[in-house]
């Protein structure tokens, strides 16, 4: 296990200071977090062991990434959906109540030296994971894209969020079929022509990233994913979490909460 | 004998092997990583994950799925090898004091006797040998389900190593009970009660089972009474040392082991809840019997008072 | 097919006998006490305590205890005997349209042949033979726990009776499919799957049983994994109807059942928790396959997709 | 089964107005309950699905003696003592919040007609069980002597309740001895030397049962005791809470839930 692996994480009681719907389907969970927590890298992530909503009895936590944290004012923030028990439970959460948090997680993004213009196609709530690089793009005075895909145009999280960091936000949604891959590939090409893309980031949509990786070859413009599995430990330790990537000729299994959540862009298996 | 101001011994002895408290993890929920979030030297022992003799891949994804009260798992044992075993990981593990324990597993009483003589390496203190894990082969069924199959191949592990070594039962047997004799009388130092228990979850709107293996071991709180269960009946009917797990998460699990007869636990799934439980019940235990005043905690083993005309 | 005007058919049939619906009681939850509040006519059939031939008292209490996700119970078999099924409850129960399923069990193969002559009265619909139940005999032992003794009783019962015969299994064994084809083979009309799984729970302050008998068996939610697979399995080794049983509470844990293969499925402890819940699941389901557009209740059954590639 | 033992009761939701501390160990609880559920006897007993405290999941059902019950108000209440999973989640109830209850279960006390002196003797959470009982005997207008025993005297609940139904109140306790089997024999001994006692009530005490089975055998005084036992359904069907009772010469079992909790005194065993 290469040192580099090992990272410092903490289980911590954190207080909920907001729990608010962003909008129909997702809602925004601000945390006072002790400082043993909030050393942060964009894309890692937490295990949060969420409340049992009424008549349900989530067991394992549940994994999410950090959308935002602030090791100055003890902040944490988490972007979710409400898919099942373990979400359910966290939207019952109010004001005041306690939260025990596990983190931070895993290996977040890299930002090479030289990649001064940045790419990031995200959609639904890979948006949450693609959230906090953006700021770190800004802090590292990268110039930086960030194209939102969304069902409705009025769905798409956060665009103000990645405008106040500064980036350029470009909205497409199914609606008007500016999400459709041709839309999407056609646009990228043109930014690519344009002014140069020198790096990709995304998360929360296979069919982005594949496209990605197919334009990434072509061009030979790397680029990490943040990816997902099912997990129970979030640690290491259980091997449930497991993906297949491949490492020049070979397919191997990685573990997404250890290894990843972030990876290479081209060594993904889809 | 009854002095508060003294601290309480913890430390319990298992077949030969004394472990400094009886608070050690379960196989497949333990590994390096863990020494991130705190000391691996306050446990009692350390157990890894089952390795094979060959790299292997383990099973489909998802490989876990949440219930309440617990969770199904089919990892299935991916190994690296024996080779990364004694390159990499026995190395690692030397920083500590705490006794490693290896839990080993193979489709073929041949190739389980060969790997127990490779594992038997300086730095490790115990095999254990695990006769139960449900996922390896067809239909779940495994070595620890019937007593002769467990005789068999505990008698073969015997021979081929001088190590303490430990045998892991599974709830999926009507014959719990002979099968723990059947490894006694191979000679096993120690019985392991249990592995998990075989169950099933369907995704109801997609019609598939919500793990790729279709079945898997559950564990978890809701198999802790099966576990105390099975850890009351081996205790009862057979002389050499039983470790409990199944289900602990809380110093009353702890205890309720101990007082059914279990020498020292395993703690499983209750990791994954809250990676710090463990180091959380060596003190709790620790100001329970200091504050009890027990002067050993095996004062404690095998306490459970037996209602007289109780049928079982 | 999917006309959602139309009211869907849950109609279900088991081994010929025509069940309204596939919502009923597990032996020994359920009485006529029930009828206190709501009208049982809405089950799909009623099933009444096991009852052995003679009187007997059954065991000391306590005789359950709660757990989390469940309960224990070692109540035994206290039975007013025969002569008090045949003379009192049997005509009890004639008030009612929905088919009347009476649970035996003997601790001999004669006994247990003689009491199935014994009720195969009018009035009664058919027979579940609880070969399962973990407490009658030492040690928790059954009949069911093994495919000989399985096969054994279940012939003598078959001969006995020209009633349709359900054989009960339990999960306290190694061997659950090579129980449920002995029984097959043997005659049986239908398996229930299952019943409890053996275990036990202690007062660590009084370092006592929590329940009279020591061990008992463990019901409701917590087992539902357990429950499941077990239908699963015996659903795709078996060709006659399986009738799911363990943990179920809402209408999910029904749909997970039926898809898995269950035709009808019992509800026992969950009626504890909320004795209106039988009733409530009937309506639920007619709601549901109402919405799905499903013609008959029967399309669903079994239609889990087995994934590609899967070990068991 | 004899239509007699046969009781209208039904699952219903109640809400919560009160639930507050009565001393340091036990609560009163009162609800709004629906009209279905409020057509009680004193000596019922209700199975209320008790909310889950954190971190514990009380499963089953707890039965409670109906404490109090006003049908024209729909007010419900019980008194309990907090003793593990599932009081300490009935402690959490705040009002406004909704608890599922089974009632009302059971036989209740009966009251014959000659039966004008009462003398009813109760040890600790017993005088939730037989609060009912001393209302009935006011609106009866039989005379109602009431022995409450208590460790300390400021731990007697229900004092100034009973006395507002009309009764004599004696209090007795550990701290002073008063509550010793010899004094309380004695006491009692007088009062029926005295005025005449027809009936004993009891519940809470196997020492104080065996007391007045003695001096009822002895004095030909008959008497009821409200029983308890380990209980799953509650209705009937499980028979798990059973108790041997002298039937003539015969012991027989009785189910507590159903032909209970309350008993002809001289019948129990203990
Ligand atoms: C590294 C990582 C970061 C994540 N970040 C976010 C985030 O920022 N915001 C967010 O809303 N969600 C995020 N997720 C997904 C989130 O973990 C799941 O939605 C959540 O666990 C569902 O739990 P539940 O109890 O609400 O639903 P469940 O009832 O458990 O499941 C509902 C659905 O979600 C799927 N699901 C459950 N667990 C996972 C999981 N671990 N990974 C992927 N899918 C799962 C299930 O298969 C099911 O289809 C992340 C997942 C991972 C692995
Ligand atoms: C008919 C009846 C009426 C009752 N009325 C009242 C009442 O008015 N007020 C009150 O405070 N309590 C009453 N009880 C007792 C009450 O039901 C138990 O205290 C309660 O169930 C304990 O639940 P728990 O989860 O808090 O504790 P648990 O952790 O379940 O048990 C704590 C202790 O209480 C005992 N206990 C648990 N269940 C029962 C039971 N059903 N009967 C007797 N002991 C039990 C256990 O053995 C243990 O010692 C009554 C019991 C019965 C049977
Ligand atoms: C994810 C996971 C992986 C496991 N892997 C193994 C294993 O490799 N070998 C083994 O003997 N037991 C394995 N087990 C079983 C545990 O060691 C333990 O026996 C079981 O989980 C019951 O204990 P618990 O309820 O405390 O988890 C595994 C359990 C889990 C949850
Ligand atoms: C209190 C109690 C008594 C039971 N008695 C019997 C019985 O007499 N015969 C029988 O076959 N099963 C008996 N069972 C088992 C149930 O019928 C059922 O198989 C089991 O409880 C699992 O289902 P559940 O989880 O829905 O309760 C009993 C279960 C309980 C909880
Ligand atoms: S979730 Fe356990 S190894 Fe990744
Ligand atoms: S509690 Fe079920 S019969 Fe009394």
């Amino acid at each position: 296990m290469p040192a580099g692996l090992r990272a410092r994480c903490a289980e911590a009681r954190a207080i909920v200071r907001a729990n608010t719907p962003v909008n129909g389907e997702y809602r925004l969970l601000t945390l006072d977090a002790p400082a043993e927590v909030l050393d942060c890298h964009p894309g890692q992530f937490f295990q949060l062991l969420c409340p049992e909503p009424e008549g349900e009895h989530p067991y394992l936590r549940r994994p999410m990434s950090i959308y935002g944290y602030d090791a100055e004012a003890g902040r944490l923030q988490f972007l979710y959906k409400v898919a099942g028990a373990g979400t359910r439970g966290l939207a019952t959460l109010v004001p005041g109540d306690a939260l025990n948090v596990l983190g931070p997680l895993g290996q977040g993004f890299t930002m090479e030296e030289g990649w001064r213009n940045l790419m990031l196609v995200a959609r639904g709530v890979g948006l949450a994971t693609l959230a906090p690089l953006a700021r770190m793009a800004q802090q590292e005075g990268r110039r930086l894209t960030a194209v939102c895909s969304a069902r409705r145009a009025d769905l798409a999280m956060s665009v103000d969020l990645f405008r106040s960091f500064g980036a350029e936000v470009i909205v497409v949604h199914d609606e008007d079929g500016s999400s459709s891959p041709e839309a999407l590939e056609a646009l990228i090409r043109a930014r690519i022509a344009a002014g140069g893309v020198d790096a990709f980031y995304t998360c929360g949509s296979s069919r982005l990233l594949r496209l990605l990786q197919t334009l990434g070859a072509e061009y030979g413009i790397p680029g990490e994913v943040a990816m997902e599995q099912q997990m129970a430990c979030g640690i290491g330790m259980c091997q449930a979490c497991v993906r297949p990537f491949r490492e020049g000729d070979r397919r191997v299994q990685r573990r997404v909460c250890r290894e990843g959540p972030v990876f290479p862009m081209a060594e993904a298996i889809l | 004998m009854k002095d508060i101001r003294s601290k309480a011994d913890l430390g319990v002895t298992i077949g030969g092997l004394r472990l400094a408290n009886p608070i050690m993890p379960a196989s497949g929920t333990f590994s390096e990583d863990l020494s991130d979030v705190f000391d691996l030297d306050v446990l009692g022992a350390h157990v890894l994950k089952t390795i094979m003799h060959e790299k292997r891949g383990g099973n489909p994804v998802p490989r876990v799925c949440d219930l309440p009260g617990g969770m199904l798992n089919a990892i299935g044992i991916p190994s690296k090898g024996i080779d990364d075993f004694r390159d990499r990981m026995l190395p690692w593990w030397e920083r500590y004091a705490a006794p490693l324990v290896v839990s080993i597993s193979a489709h073929s009483v041949d190739a389980f006797a060969r790997l127990a003589a490779e594992v038997s390496l300086p730095g490790v203190a115990a095999i254990e040998a695990n006769i139960s894990c449900p996922n390896i082969e067809a239909n779940g069924n495994a070595f620890a389900m019937r007593p002769d199959t467990t005789e068999t191949v505990m008698r073969r592990l015997r021979a081929a190593t001088d190590l303490p070594l430990w045998a892991k039962l599974t709830p999926n047997t009507g014959e719990p009970v002979e099968v723990a004799l059947a490894a006694e009388s191979a000679g096993a130092d120690a019985l392991v009660v249990a592995n998990t228990a075989l169950g099933m979850s369907i995704d109801i709107a997609a019609r598939r089972p919500r793990l790729g293996n279709v079945m898997g071991g559950m564990s978890g709180p809701a198999i802790k009474p099966i576990a105390l269960r099975m850890t009351y009946q081996c205790a009862g009917a057979c002389r050499i040392p039983v470790i409990g797990c199944g289900g602990i998460a809380t110093l009353q699990d702890v205890l309720e082991f101990m007082i059914a007869g279990a020498r020292a636990v395993q703690v499983g799934t209750a990791t994954f809840r809250s990676p710090t439980v463990m180091a959380r019940l060596v003190a709790e235990l620790q100001d329970w019997a200091d504050a009890e005043g027990v002067a050993s905690i095996e004062e404690v083993i095998g306490t459970v008072i037996r209602p007289e005309g109780a049928g079982a």
